[in-house]
C-alpha cells in the first residue's frame, strides 16, 4: 500500500510540477497582464494541489496532510483574490477617463 | 669745627631733590640750592677729617671717607657749586622749565660730591653716574637746536664713557675679588681694567680725541652750568685718574707714553681748533680741553716716573682748583657781560675777567703761578727721557692758553647785552673772581717759586699778546674776518639739521600672515557610495592581510555546516 | 595647616578666578573687593611663606595623576623669589587694571582671566616637579590668551593668534621634552644640583636632546630670540595686561623655567658637562643685542618696551647659563628687577595712553611737564633697565658681569657694556622728549586717571630705587638671591 | 540584585515606558538617567573594593550561556555613559532643545535604549552579544540622528543606517566566522582566532566592521553629516559615546589577544593617523560650527585609534589605559562641545563659524563651555585628554615610536588651530560688540555643557581614579 | 533518486518566473511573476519536505502560504494611490 | 542535490542583480520578494528550518508589504546609477575580493566545534527540546532580549519620524472571504508554532510574524477597527514584550539570584509565557511598522 501510495504520489508531485511548468510557460508566452493572471489563478493553483496531494501520498501520514492541505487552501484563496484584485485595478485604470 | 658725618656729602643734595619732588616745597627747596654744597664744604675744611662711615645695607655695601686726596678736591667743589647754584638761581628765575633744571643741578651736585667721597667701586660709579646722567639735563636745558645737538653727544659720550668705565670697574673689582675703590690701583688688576676705567675717565676729562662733547655741551648749557661742567665735573675725571691708575709704584712706560701723546695732542689742537670759534663759552671750553690735558701730562709723568708722584700729585690738584677757580670764574662772568650794556661798566667787568684769564695763562702771583710752579717741581723729579720736553709743552699750554683769553676776552667784550639777564647774576661772579684772586694764598704750603720762574711765567703772555695784536692788525689792514668754526668739528658733518627727530623712525609696516588662513569651504557633500565601496575595501583588504600574514593553520576543507544547528 | 600653606597661596587665586568669572559684569564693587582681597591674602601668606623657608621649613603637598606622575607643590627660596613678585606685582597690577579698566566690558571675564593668571604663575612657581611646572605653564598659555584679546580689535585677535602659535608651539616642545624625560627618567622633582643621576652618561645625546626640547619651550615665553616674535605683537593687549605679560607672569614663567631646568632638573655640572651652557648663553647674548637692536627702531612705546623685554630677560638666562655662582645672583635678581622695572615703564605707559592718548616715542613730548609724577616713575624704570646704578637694574649687571669673569668671559662685560649703551639709546631719546621738549600745541586734554592708576606705577618706581640701594640688606632681592644660589652652589 | 543586572534592564525597562507615553517621558527619562548614575557608581565602588565579576547569565556557563565581565574597563566605560548621560538629559529636559517635530518626547527611549545598549555592549563577554548591542545602538542612534526631522537630517540618517548596516553586516559575517573556527563566540576564543588564518579574518572582518561604525578614517564618511545635521543632544550622544562603543569594543577584543595580528595593529595606527589629519584639515575648513566638530571628532577617534594600534595588548597596559584616558576626555569634551554648540545656535540662530561675532550678543557661558571643552580636546594641562596623550607618547617614546609621537603632535597642532577658530570668535569684545548687546540667560543646557567640560578639565586632576579601575581589567 | 530530482524541478519552474519579473513590462506583471514564485517556493519547500522527509518544513511552506497574499494585497491596495 | 544547490545559488544572485539593478521599484521589490522565498529555501538546505520559517515570515511576508509602502512614499526612481561604470566595476571587485576571502575562510574552518555538544548536554535542563528554542530562550536569552530591544527601538523610530498613516484603498467586497479564510488561518498558524517551538522548529518571531501577515492582511483589506485608541493599543503591545521579558529576567533573578535564571522546574512554563508575549508583541510591532503610527497627543 504504501509503495502504490508513494507511487501515487510520485505522478501526482510529477503532473502538478508539469503544471508548474505550464504556468511558468503561460507567464513567459502569454501576451498581456490579464491573459498572464490565468496562469497564476488556474494553472499554478491546480499545480500546486497536486504537489501537495502527492507530497502527502509520500509522506503517508494523515498528520502531514493537514498543513498541505492548509497550503494548497491559502495559495489558491490568494491567488484568487490577488488575480481578481489585480485585474481589476489594471481594467478600472484602463477604462478610467 | 663742626663735625658733619660724611654721608652727609651727598646727602643734603639728595635730600633735597627729594623734597623738591613735592610740589609745594619747591620754592623753598630751590632757594636752598646754593646751602646744598656746603656740607661738603664743611666736611671738607673740618679738623679732623670726618670718620670714615660704612653703611652695608647700602647697595653693595657702601663706604665713604675723607681721603688725603678727595678733601681738596670735595672743597674746590663744594664751593664752586654753592656759587654756581647761586647764579643759577638768578640766571634762571623766570625759566618756565628752571625746575627741571634745580632737580638736574642737585643730582649732578651729589654725584659730583658723592664720588669724591666714596670709597667703594658700586658707589662711586653711582655717584659718577648720576652726575654724568644729570649734567645732560643741564646741557640740554635750553632744548635750542644747540642744546640738543650738544646733548645728543655729550650724553652718547657719557654713557660710552660711564658703560666702558663700567667694565673696567667691574673687571678690576672681579679681577681682585675687592669693591674697595683703592683695589683699582692695585698691583693684581689687569691692563685691560685700567685701560677701561681710563678711558671713561678720559672721556669725562675731556682728553682729545673724547673732547668732542665738550666744547658743544659748555657753550649749549647756562653759564653756571659750564661753569660746574667745567670747574667741577671735568675734575672729577682727574680725580678718578689720580684714584685708578697705579700711580707712584711702577713705571708704565707704554701708558704713560699713549696719555702723553693725548695729552699733547690736546695741548696743541684746544688752542688752534678754540681759536676758531666764535661762541666766548666755546673758547672757554676749549681752554679747558687744554688745561685738563695739562693736568693728563701730568699724570703721564707720573705713570713714567713713579718716584715724582708724591711731587706731581699736589701740583695736580693744585691745578685743578685753581682751574676749577679761574674757569668757573669766566663762565660765572659771561651772563655778567650779558648783565652789563657796553661802556665803563662792560670794561670793568672784563678787567675783573682778565684777572682769571690772567691766572689762567700763569700770570705770576696768580693761582696759576703757583700751580704751574708746582707742576714744574714735580715734573722736574722726572725729567728723563722724552719727559725734557714736558717744558715745552708747559710753555705752549700757556700761549694756548693766553691766545684763547685773549679771544674769549675780545668776543666777550663784543657779547650783546641781554636784557632779560638781572644785574644780580654777577654777585656769585664776583664771589668767585674774589676766590680767585685768593687763590695764592689759599694754598696750604705752596711751593717756592723765584723771580725768574715768574719772568718766565710772563714770556707765554707776552708772547700771546703780541700774536693777538699782529695778528689783530694784519687782520684789520687786510680787512679780513676770522672765519668761525661749527660747533661740533667733526660731528658738525653729521649734526642733524634744525628740526631733529632723534633716534626715531616710525615702525617697520606689520606683517602679514602667521597663522593659517581659513577660507569658507564648500558644503560637505556625503558621498556614501564611495563610502559603501571604502567599506568594501577596507574589509577586504584586512581580511587578505590578516590571512596573508597569519600562521600557516592545517587546512581542513569540507566540514559540512549543517551539523552545526 | 602649614604643609597646606603653598596649596593656600594657589587657592586665592585659582579660587576666586570661576567666582570672579561668573560674575554679572556690572558688579564692579563686589569683583573688587574678591580681587583686592585675594590679593592681599596672598601677599600676607607668601610673607608668611618666605619666613618659613628662610628659617629652613619644608612645603610638600601633591596628588597622584597617574601611575609615576603626580601635581606637587613645594616650597623653596627659588619658589619664594618668584612668588614674591608676582604676589606683590599682582597686588599692584590689580589695582592698577581696576581703574585702568573702569566702565569697560566684559571685565568680570578679564578679572577672572587675570585672576587665573596669576595662580598659574604661582603654580609655576611652587611647582615641585616638572610635570607640574609643565601643567601651570600651559595653563598660563590659556589664561593669559584672553586677555592679550581682550580688546576684540582685529588687531588684538591677530596678536592673541601669534600669541597662542608661539606659546602653543613652545608648550609643545616643552611637553615633548619633559614626556621623554620622564620616560627616561621616571618622576622628575626639582631638586637642587639636579635628578638625573648617571643618565647624561648613559644617554648623553637623548639628554642634550631633552634639555634642547625643554628650552625652546620656555624659551618661546622667555622670548629667547628667534622665538620672541609674539611678544612685540602682544603689547596691544591693555597696559595691565602688558604688565602682566611682561613683568609678573609671562616671560618670568620662562625665565623662571629656564632656572629650573639648569638648576633643578639637570643641575648646573651636568649642563656644563654636556656642553650645553655655552650655547645657552650665547643665544642669550644674541637675544640681548637683537632685542635692543630692534627696539631702537619702535616708534610704538608699548613695542619699544616690549623689545626691551626680549632683551632684558635674557640677562636672566645668562646669568643662569653662564654656570657660576655670581652669574646665578645677576640672573636670579634680575628677575625680580627686571619685572618691577619693567612693570614701572608699562604702567606708565598705560597712564600715558589713559590720560593724554600718548602712544608713541614720538608723541611723548612734554609728558614730564604735563604728567610728572608718572615721567619720574617711568624715568626711574628706564634708567633702571639702562643700568643705571643705584637702580636696581645696576645691581643685577654688576653680578652679570662678575659672574662672567668668574667664568672666564670678560666679553660678558663686553656684552653688558653693548646692551646698556643700545639701552640708552633706546631710552633716552624718550625721556628727552618728556622731560626737555614742550608738550604740543593740541595736547589732548588730560582725562582724569585717578590714584588706582598713579599709585602702582609709584610704588614700583620706589621698589625699582629701593632694590637698588637697599640690596645688601638681608630681604632685599639680591639677598634672597644669595641665599637660594648658596643652595646650588653649596 | 546586582548593579549589573540592574543597569542594563533599568534603561530598557524605562525606554519601553518613555516609548508608550510621551507625558511621563520627561520625569521617567530623567530619573532614569539619574539612577543609572547612581548604580554606575555603586558598580565602580564594587569593582575597586571587590574586583573584576564574572555574572552568567542564567546560570549557564560561558561557552554556553553569555557571561558579562564587570571589570574596571567596563566600570570605566559605564561611569563614562553615565555622566555624560546626565548632561545631555539635563540639557534634553530643557523644554526648548529642539528636536523632532512630530514627537517631543522622542528623544527619551532613543536615549534610553542607547543607554542601555551601551551598558550591555560594556559588560558583554561575548562576540554575538556585542552584535546584538551593536543592533540596538545603530538603530537608536540612527533615530537619534533623525531627531529634527529635517530633510538634511533624514539624508544623514539614511546614510548613517546604511552605513551601520554594513558594518553590522560586516561584524556579523566576522562573528559567524569565528564561529565557525572556533566553535564558540565568548570572548575567551579570541587568542584562539588569532592562531587560525580563518579565526584572523574573522577577526579583520569584525574590525572592519567595528571600523565602520567608530567612523574610523577611512570609514568615515557618513559621520560628519549625521554628526552635524542631529539635534545637539543627539549629536553629543553620538559624538561621545556610540562611537566610543566601537572604539571599546576593539580595546577589548585587542586586550583580549585579539588585536596581537600585525596588520590589524598596523592599520588601526595608520587609519588613525590618517583620520587626524584628514579630519582635522576638514575642521580646518568647515564653515559650520557643528560640522567642525563633527569633524573633530574623526580626528580625535584617530588619535584614540592610533593609541589602540600602537597598544602592543595587554602585555603593557601603558598605552591602552591612555587611549581609555582619551575615550573619557574625549567623551567629555565631545559632548560639551555638542551641547555648547546648540545652545550657541540656539541664541544665534544658526551655527555659521563666520557669524559668530554677533554684534548684539555677548558671549555667554555656553561659549564659555565650548572654549574649555576645546582646552580638554587639545589636550592642554591639566586636562584629561593632556594626561592621555601624556601616557601615549611616555609610552611611544619608551618604544622609540618616533613617527607616532611626531603624528600625535601634529594632530595636537591642528586640533589646536582648528578649535581655535572658534574660540578666539567666543573671546569676542571691543568693537565686535555693540554697547547694548546682551548676553544669553543661563539656562539648563548652559549647566550641562559647562558641568561636562569642567569635569573633563577636572578629570585630568582625577585621573587617578580610572587608571586604579583600568588595573582590575580582565585581560 | 527520483524524489531529489523532484524539488529541482519545481525549483526550475520556480525560478522560470524571473524572466518575466525582469521584463515586466508592467509592475502588476512583476507582482504576478513573484506570486507565482511564491506558489514555486512552496511546492519546492513541500518537495523537499517530501523528499527528505523532514515534516517540519511543511510549516514553513504553510507560513509561505499564509503570507504570499500580504505583499499582493499591499502592491493593489497601495499602487491606487500612487503618483 | 548539488544541481538543486547550484541552481538555487544562481537563482539568488539572479534575484540579488535584478533587486539591485531594476530601474522600478516595484521590480526591485518583486525580486527582492523572490530572493527572499530562495533565501528560505537556502536555510532549509543549510538544515536550519528555524531560520527558514523566520525567512518566511519576514522575508516573503512582511518585507515586501512594507518596501511597497516606503516605494510609495518616495515615488519613482530618478536619475541614473550611483556612482556609474566606474563605481560598479569597483564595487564588483571589492565584493568579489571579500567574497574570495570568505569562501576560502569558511572552505578553510575546521577543528572542534563545541557548541552542539554543549547544547545537547544541558538541553534538559533549559526546559525544552527543541535546541535552537533553548538556546534562544534560555541558554542565550539575553541576546534574544536584546534583539526584541532592536524591535522596541525601530519600533519607537517609527512612531518618532512619523510617517503618515497609510490609507489603503478599499479592495471592495471580494477581499471579504480571502480574509475570512486567511486571517483565522494564520492565527492558527501562528499558535502552532508558537506551542511547537517548545520542541520543534517555530517560536515567537516565526508566530509574530505570522501574526502579524495575517493582521496586515485584515488592514489592507480595510477590514476590523481602526483609529487611534487599536494604534495606541497596538503601540503598547509592541512595547510590552520588550517589558515583560526584562520584567521576567529580573523576576528571575529575584527569584533564582541569577539574572535571566528561570526557576528550576518551571522553565519550560517561563519560556512559553515569555514567548507568548513576545509573539503578540513581535506582531504589533510589524503591523505598526507598516501602518506607521498614529499622531501621539502632544503634551
Amino acid at each position: 500500500m504504501s509503495a502504490a501510495l508513494f507511487g501515487l504520489g510520485l505522478v501526482l508531485m510529477s503532473l502538478g510540477i508539469v503544471f508548474l511548468f505550464v504556468a511558468a510557460l503561460g507567464l513567459w508566452r502569454l501576451p498581456d497582464l490579464l491573459s498572464r493572471l490565468h496562469v497564476l489563478t488556474k494553472a499554478d493553483t491546480a499545480g500546486l494541489a497536486l504537489v501537495a496531494l502527492g507530497a502527502a501520498c509520500v509522506s503517508g501520514s494523515l498528520a502531514a496532510l493537514l498543513p498541505l492541505l492548509l497550503c494548497v487552501v491559502l495559495v489558491a484563496i490568494s491567488g484568487a483574490t490577488i488575480g481578481h484584485l489585480v485585474a481589476r485595478s489594471v481594467t478600472r485604470r484602463e477604462t478610467a477617463p | 669745627m663742626i663735625a658733619v658725618p660724611i654721608w652727609l656729602v651727598p646727602a643734603v643734595p639728595l635730600a633735597l631733590l627729594v623734597a623738591f619732588c613735592v610740589p609745594v616745597l619747591r620754592p623753598g627747596v630751590r632757594s636752598l640750592v646754593p646751602i646744598a654744597p656746603l656740607a661738603g664744604l664743611l666736611a671738607a675744611l673740618a679738623d679732623p677729617v670726618p670718620a670714615p662711615a660704612r653703611i652695608d645695607w647700602l647697595m653693595l655695601g657702601t663706604e665713604f671717607a675723607m681721603t688725603d686726596l678727595g678733601r681738596p678736591f670735595v672743597a674746590f667743589t663744594a664751593a664752586l657749586w654753592s656759587l654756581a647754584g647761586w647764579q643759577a638761581l638768578r640766571l634762571l628765575r623766570d625759566d618756565p622749565a628752571r625746575d627741571r633744571f634745580f632737580a638736574c643741578m642737585l643730582m649732578a651736585m651729589a654725584g659730583n660730591l658723592g664720588l669724591l667721597v666714596a670709597q667703594d667701586i658700586a658707589s662711586f660709579y653711582a655717584f659718577f653716574a648720576a652726575m654724568s646722567l644729570s649734567s645732560w639735563g643741564l646741557v640740554l636745558h635750553g632744548m635750542g637746536a644747540a642744546q640738543r645737538f650738544a646733548g645728543r653727544v655729550y650724553i652718547g659720550f657719557a654713557i660710552a664713557g660711564e658703560v666702558v668705565l663700567f667694565a673696567g670697574l667691574s673687571l678690576a673689582s672681579f679681577a681682585t675679588g675687592d669693591t674697595r675703590l683703592a683695589a683699582t690701583a692695585g698691583p693684581e688688576v689687569p691692563a685691560l681694567a685700567t685701560a677701561l676705567m681710563a678711558a671713561g675717565l678720559l672721556v669725562k676729562l675731556g682728553a682729545v680725541p673724547l673732547h668732542l662733547w665738550l666744547p658743544l655741551a659748555h657753550a649749549a648749557a647756562p653759564a653756571p652750568a659750564s661753569a660746574v661742567l667745567s670747574g667741577a665735573m671735568l675734575k672729577a675725571g682727574l680725580f678718578g685718574l689720580m684714584t685708578i691708575l697705579p700711580l707712584g709704584t711702577e713705571a708704565e712706560p707704554g701708558a704713560a707714553a699713549t696719555l702723553a701723546a693725548i695729552a699733547l695732542a690736546g695741548l696743541i689742537l684746544a688752542p688752534c681748533l678754540g681759536l676758531l670759534h666764535g661762541d666766548p663759552k666755546a673758547v672757554l671750553a676749549y681752554s679747558s680741553v687744554g688745561q685738563m690735558s695739562l693736568m693728563a701730562l701730568g699724570l703721564a709723568a707720573a705713570l713714567a716716573a713713579p718716584a715724582a708722584w708724591p711731587a706731581i700729585a699736589p701740583a695736580l690738584v693744585l691745578l685743578a682748583a685753581h682751574h676749577a677757580f679761574a674757569k668757573a670764574a669766566l663762565f660765572l662772568g659771561v651772563p655778567t657781560i650779558w648783565a652789563t650794556a657796553r661802556g665803563p661798566a662792560r670794561s670793568a667787568v672784563l678787567v675783573l675777567l682778565a684777572l682769571p684769564a690772567l691766572a689762567l695763562a700763569g700770570m705770576p702771583a696768580t693761582s696759576g703761578a703757583t700751580a704751574k710752579a708746582a707742576l714744574k717741581t714735580g715734573l722736574d723729579g722726572a725729567a728723563d727721557g722724552w719727559l725734557v720736553w714736558l717744558e715745552p709743552a708747559l710753555f705752549a699750554a700757556s700761549l694756548g692758553t693766553a691766545l684763547l683769553m685773549i679771544r674769549a676776552l675780545i668776543l666777550l667784550a663784543g657779547a650783546a647785552p641781554k636784557p632779560d639777564v638781572a644785574a644780580d647774576v654777577s654777585l656769585p661772579w664776583l664771589a668767585m673772581s674774589g676766590l680767585v684772586v685768593a687763590g695764592p694764598w689759599l694754598v696750604p704750603d705752596p711751593p717756592v717759586t723765584d723771580a725768574a720762574a715768574g719772568l718766565s711765567d710772563l714770556a707765554p703772555i707776552v708772547v700771546a699778546v703780541a700774536l693777538a695784536v699782529g695778528v689783530a692788525v694784519v687782520l684789520r689792514g687786510a680787512r679780513l674776518s676770522v672765519a668761525t668754526m661749527p660747533p661740533g668739528e667733526v660731528l658738525s658733518l653729521v649734526a642733524r639739521r634744525p628740526e631733529p627727530e632723534p633716534v626715531l623712525a616710525l615702525s617697520a609696516p606689520v606683517r602679514r600672515g602667521h597663522a593659517l588662513v581659513v577660507r569658507r569651504s564648500r558644503p560637505l557633500t556625503p558621498r556614501p557610495e564611495r563610502g559603501a565601496l571604502a567599506i568594501l575595501f577596507v574589509a577586504a583588504a584586512l581580511a587578505f592581510a590578516m590571512a596573508v600574514t597569519g600562521p600557516e593553520t592545517t587546512h581542513e576543507p569540507e566540514t559540512p555546516m549543517s551539523d552545526t544547528l | 595647616m602649614s604643609d597646606l600653606l603653598p596649596l593656600a597661596i594657589l587657592l586665592t587665586s585659582l579660587g576666586v578666578a570661576p567666582v570672579i568669572l561668573a560674575l554679572p559684569d556690572h558688579w564692579s564693587r563686589l569683583r573688587t573687593a574678591l580681587n583686592l582681597g585675594a590679593a592681599t591674602i596672598k601677599v600676607a601668606l607668601v610673607a608668611w611663606l618666605s619666613m618659613a623657608v628662610a628659617s629652613g621649613a619644608d612645603f610638600g603637598v601633591g596628588i597622584a595623576i597617574a601611575p609615576g606622575l603626580s601635581l606637587e607643590l613645594q616650597a623653596d627660596a627659588l619658589s619664594v623669589l618668584f612668588l614674591a613678585l608676582s604676589s606683590v606685582l599682582w597686588l599692584l597690577t590689580t589695582i592698577y587694571a581696576v581703574g585702568y579698566l573702569e566702565g569697560g566690558t566684559d571685565r568680570s571675564r578679564f578679572f577672572g582671566f587675570f585672576s587665573l593668571c596669576v595662580a598659574s604663575t604661582v603654580g609655576i612657581a611652587m611647582a615641585g616637579n616638572l610635570f607640574t611646572f609643565l601643567v601651570f605653564f600651559e595653563l598660563l598659555t590659556l589664561a593669559t590668551w584672553p586677555l592679550v584679546v581682550h580688546r576684540g580689535s582685529a588687531e588684538a585677535h591677530r596678536a592673541g593668534r601669534i600669541y597662542l602659535i608661539y606659546t602653543l608651539g613652545g608648550g609643545l616642545a616643552l611637553t615633548l621634552g619633559t614626556i621623554w624625560l620622564y620616560a627616561l627618567a621616571g618622576d622628575v622633582p626639582f631638586t637642587p644640583r639636579g635628578v638625573l643621576g648617571d643618565l647624561p652618561e648613559t644617554h648623553r645625546a637623548s639628554v642634550t636632546a631633552i634639555f634642547v626640547l625643554l628650552i625652546a619651550g620656555v624659551g618661546v615665553k622667555a622670548a629667547l630670540v628667534p622665538l620672541h616674535g609674539w611678544l612685540p605683537v602682544s603689547m596691544v593687549a591693555p597696559a595691565p595686561v602688558s604688565a602682566l605679560l611682561h613683568a609678573v607672569a609671562v616671560v618670568k614663567s620662562g625665565a623662571y623655567g629656564i632656572m629650573r631646568i639648569v638648576y633643578d632638573v639637570y643641575g648646573v655640572d651636568t649642563v656644563q658637562a654636556l656642553g650645553l651652557a655655552l650655547p645657552l648663553a650665547a643665544l642669550a647674548a644674541l637675544t640681548i643685542l637683537w632685542g635692543s637692536i630692534r627696539a631702537l627702531r619702535q616708534d610704538d612705546l608699548k613695542k619699544r618696551l616690549a623689545y626691551s623685554t626680549v632683551s632684558q630677560v635674557s640677562y636672566i638666562t645668562l646669568g643662569v647659563a653662564l654656570i657660576s655662582p655670581l652669574a646665578a645672583i645677576g640672573g636670579l635678581a634680575h628677575l625680580i628687577h627686571q619685572g618691577i622695572m619693567k612693570i614701572t615703564l608699562f604702567l606708565a605707559a598705560g597712564n600715558f595712553a589713559e590720560a593724554r592718548g600718548v602712544k608713541t616715542v614720538s608723541a611723548m613730548d612734554g609728558m614730564g611737564r604735563l604728567m610728572p609724577g608718572t615721567t619720574l616713575a617711568f624715568t626711574i624704570g628706564a634708567l633702571g633697565m639702562i643700568g643705571i646704578p643705584p637702580l636696581a637694574g645696576f645691581v643685577s649687571k654688576w653680578y652679570l658681569g662678575a659672574g662672567g669673569l668668574d667664568v672666564g668671559q670678560p666679553a660678558v662685560i663686553a656684552l653688558l657694556a653693548g646692551s646698556s649703551l643700545l639701552n640708552a639709546a633706546y631710552f633716552l631719546p624718550i625721556l628727552q622728549r618728556a622731560w626737555f621738549r614742550p608738550p604740543p600745541e593740541d595736547v589732548v586734554p588730560k582725562r582724569g586717571i585717578g590714584w588706582m592708576l598713579v599709585a602702582p606705577p609709584a610704588v614700583t618706581a620706589a621698589l625699582v630705587v629701593a632694590a637698588g640701594l637697599l640690596a645688601n640688606a638681608p630681604f632685599s632681592p639680591l639677598g634672597w638671591t644669595r641665599f637660594i644660589v648658596s643652595l646650588e652652589y653649596l | 540584585m546586582t548593579e549589573a543586572s540592574l543597569i542594563v534592564s533599568l534603561p530598557l525597562l524605562a525606554a519601553v515606558v518613555t516609548a508608550a507615553s510621551a507625558r511621563v517621558a520627561r520625569p521617567v527619562g530623567l530619573i532614569a538617567t539619574a539612577a543609572n548614575a547612581a548604580l554606575a557608581i555603586l558598580l565602580a565602588r564594587r569593582v575597586l573594593a571587590e574586583g573584576a565579576q564574572v555574572t552568567h547569565l542564567g546560570g549557564w556557563e560561558a561557552p554556553l550561556g553569555i557571561a558579562f565581565e564587570t571589570d574596571g574597563l567596563a566600570a570605566v566605560m559605564i561611569l563614562m555613559a553615565a555622566i555624560v548621560g546626565v548632561a545631555v538629559a539635563v540639557q534634553a529636559s530643557d523644554d526648548r532643545t529642539p528636536r523632532s517635530a512630530t514627537d517631543p518626547g522622542a528623544f527619551w527611549p532613543l536615549w534610553l535604549a542607547t543607554l542601555g545598549a551601551m551598558n550591555a555592549l560594556f559588560l558583554s563577554a561575548d562576540l554575538f552579544n556585542l552584535y546584538v548591542t551593536f543592533e540596538i545602538l545603530g538603530l537608536a542612534a540612527v533615530g537619534l540622528t533623525a531627531l529634527t526631522g529635517t530633510r538634511r537630517a533624514l539624508r544623514a540618517a539614511f546614510d548613517y543606517l546604511s552605513a551601520g548596516l554594513a558594518g553590522s553586516l560586516l561584524l556579523l559575517l566576522g562573528v559567524a566566522l569565528a564561529y565557525a573556527a572556533a566553535g564558540q563566540v565568548d570572548l575567551s576564543v579570541v587568542p584562539a582566532l588569532t592562531e587560525s588564518a580563518q579565526g584572523r579574518i574573522s577577526l579583520a572582518l569584525i574590525f572592519a566592521g567595528l571600523a565602520v561604525k567608530a567612523a574610523l578614517f577611512p570609514l568615515h564618511f557618513w559621520m560628519p553629516a549625521a554628526h552635524s545635521s542631529a539635534a545637539p543632544v543627539a549629536s553629543a550622544l553620538l559624538s561621545a559615546l556610540v562611537v566610543k562603543a566601537a572604539i571599546y569594543v576593539a580595546l577589548r577584543l585587542s586586550l583580549d589577544g585579539g588585536i596581537g595580528a600585525e596588520p590589524l595593529r598596523v592599520a588601526m595606527a595608520a587609519a588613525g593617523a590618517g583620520a587626524m589629519l584628514w579630519g582635522s584639515w576638514h575642521a580646518l575648513r568647515a564653515d559650520r560650527l557643528k560640522l567642525l566638530v563633527a569633524h573633530s571628532t574623526v580626528a580625535q577617534v584617530g588619535l584614540i585609534s592610533l593609541a589602540l594600534g600602537v597598544a602592543p595588548g595587554a602585555a603593557d597596559s601603558t598605552l591602552w589605559h591612555a587611549a581609555v584616558l582619551l575615550m573619557l576626555s574625549h567623551a567629555f569634551a565631545k559632548a560639551a562641545m555638542f551641547l555648547a554648540v546648540g545652545r550657541i545656535a540656539e541664541e544665534l540662530g544658526h551655527d555659521r563659524i563666520s557669524g559668530l561675532n554677533r554684534e548684539e550678543l555677548r558671549p555667554g557661558a555656553a561659549e564659555f563651555a565650548f572654549a574649555v571643552a576645546a582646552v580638554s580636546l587639545i589636550g592642554l594641562p591639566p586636562t584629561a585628554g593632556f594626561v592621555g596623550k601624556w601616557v601615549l607618547i611616555e609610552g611611544l617614546i619608551d618604544r622609540d615610536a618616533w613617527i607616532w609621537v611626531a603624528l600625535v603632535f601634529a594632530g595636537t597642532v591642528l586640533s589646536a588651530a582648528y578649535l581655535s577658530r572658534v574660540v578666539s570668535r567666543c573671546l569676542r569684545g571691543g568693537p565686535h560688540v555693540a554697547p547694548g548687546a546682551r548676553r544669553p540667560q543661563w539656562r539648563a543646557g548652559d549647566v550641562a555643557a559647562l558641568g561636562l567640560a569642567v569635569s573633563a578639565l577636572l578629570l585630568g586632576l582625577g585621573s587617578a581614579l580610572p587608571f586604579a579601575l583600568l588595573e582590575i581589567t580582565v585581560t | 533518486m527520483i524524489l531529489e530530482v523532484l524539488p529541482f524541478l519545481s525549483l526550475l519552474a520556480t525560478l522560470a518566473s524571473l524572466p518575466r519579473l525582469l521584463l515586466g513590462p508592467g509592475a502588476a506583471d512583476r507582482i504576478v511573476a513573484a506570486q507565482l514564485a511564491g506558489t514555486g517556493a512552496v511546492a519546492t519547500l513541500i518537495l523537499l519536505g517530501a523528499a527528505t522527509a523532514t515534516p517540519p518544513l511543511y510549516d514553513v511552506a504553510l507560513v509561505f502560504a499564509a503570507l504570499a497574499a500580504v505583499t499582493g494585497l499591499a502592491f493593489v491596495a497601495l499602487s491606487g494611490r500612487a503618483r | 542535490m548539488i544541481a538543486f544547490d547550484i541552481v538555487l545559488t544562481l537563482g539568488l544572485l539572479a534575484c540579488a542583480a535584478m533587486a539591485l539593478t531594476l530601474r522600478d521599484r516595484t521590480a526591485s521589490i518583486a525580486a527582492f520578494v523572490v530572493a527572499g522565498l530562495l533565501i528560505a529555501l537556502s536555510w532549509v538546505r543549510l538544515a536550519a528550518p528555524d531560520v527558514a520559517l523566520a525567512e518566511a515570515a519576514i522575508g516573503a511576508g512582511v518585507t515586501g508589504a512594507l518596501f511597497l509602502r516606503s516605494a510609495r512614499r518616495i515615488g519613482p526612481i530618478t536619475g541614473g546609477p550611483v556612482g556609474g561604470m566606474s563605481a560598479s566595476i569597483a564595487a564588483a571587485l571589492g565584493a568579489g575580493g571579500l567574497s574570495a576571502a570568505l569562501f576560502w575562510a569558511f572552505a578553510g574552518t575546521s577543528g572542534p566545534v563545541p557548541y552542539p555538544p554543549l547544547v545537547a548536554a544541558n538541553l534538559e535542563a533549559s526546559g525544552v527540546t527543541n535546541p535552537v528554542t533553548a538556546v534562544l530562550l534560555n541558554f542565550r536569552a539575553w541576546d534574544t532580549l536584546l534583539e526584541i530591544a532592536v524591535l522596541a527601538v525601530a519600533l519607537a523610530l517609527v512612531v518618532m519620524l512619523g510617517p503618515a498613516p497609510v490609507v489603503p484603498r478599499a479592495l471592495g467586497e471580494l477581499v471579504l472571504p480571502f480574509a475570512r479564510i486567511v486571517v483565522p488561518l494564520a492565527i492558527l498558524v501562528a499558535g502552532h508554532l508558537l506551542w511547537q517551538g517548545a520542541t520543534a522548529p517555530g517560536g515567537a518571531f516565526q508566530a509574530g510574524a505570522v501574526l502579524a501577515g495575517g493582521m496586515l492582511a485584515l488592514v489592507l483589506a480595510g477590514i476590523g477597527p481602526a483609529g487611534e485608541r487599536i494604534v495606541r493599543g497596538a503601540l503598547l503591545l509592541g512595547l510590552a514584550g520588550l517589558a515583560v521579558f526584562v520584567g521576567a529576567a529580573l523576576a528571575a533573578e529575584g527569584l533564582t539570584g541569577r539574572f535571566l535564571g528561570y526557576p528550576a522546574g518551571a522553565e519550560k512554563a517561563w519560556i512559553i509565557a515569555i514567548e507568548a508575549s513576545l509573539t503578540l508583541s513581535i506582531a504589533a510591532t510589524l503591523c505598526l511598522l507598516f501602518t506607521g503610527p498614529v499622531r501621539r497627543p502632544h503634551q
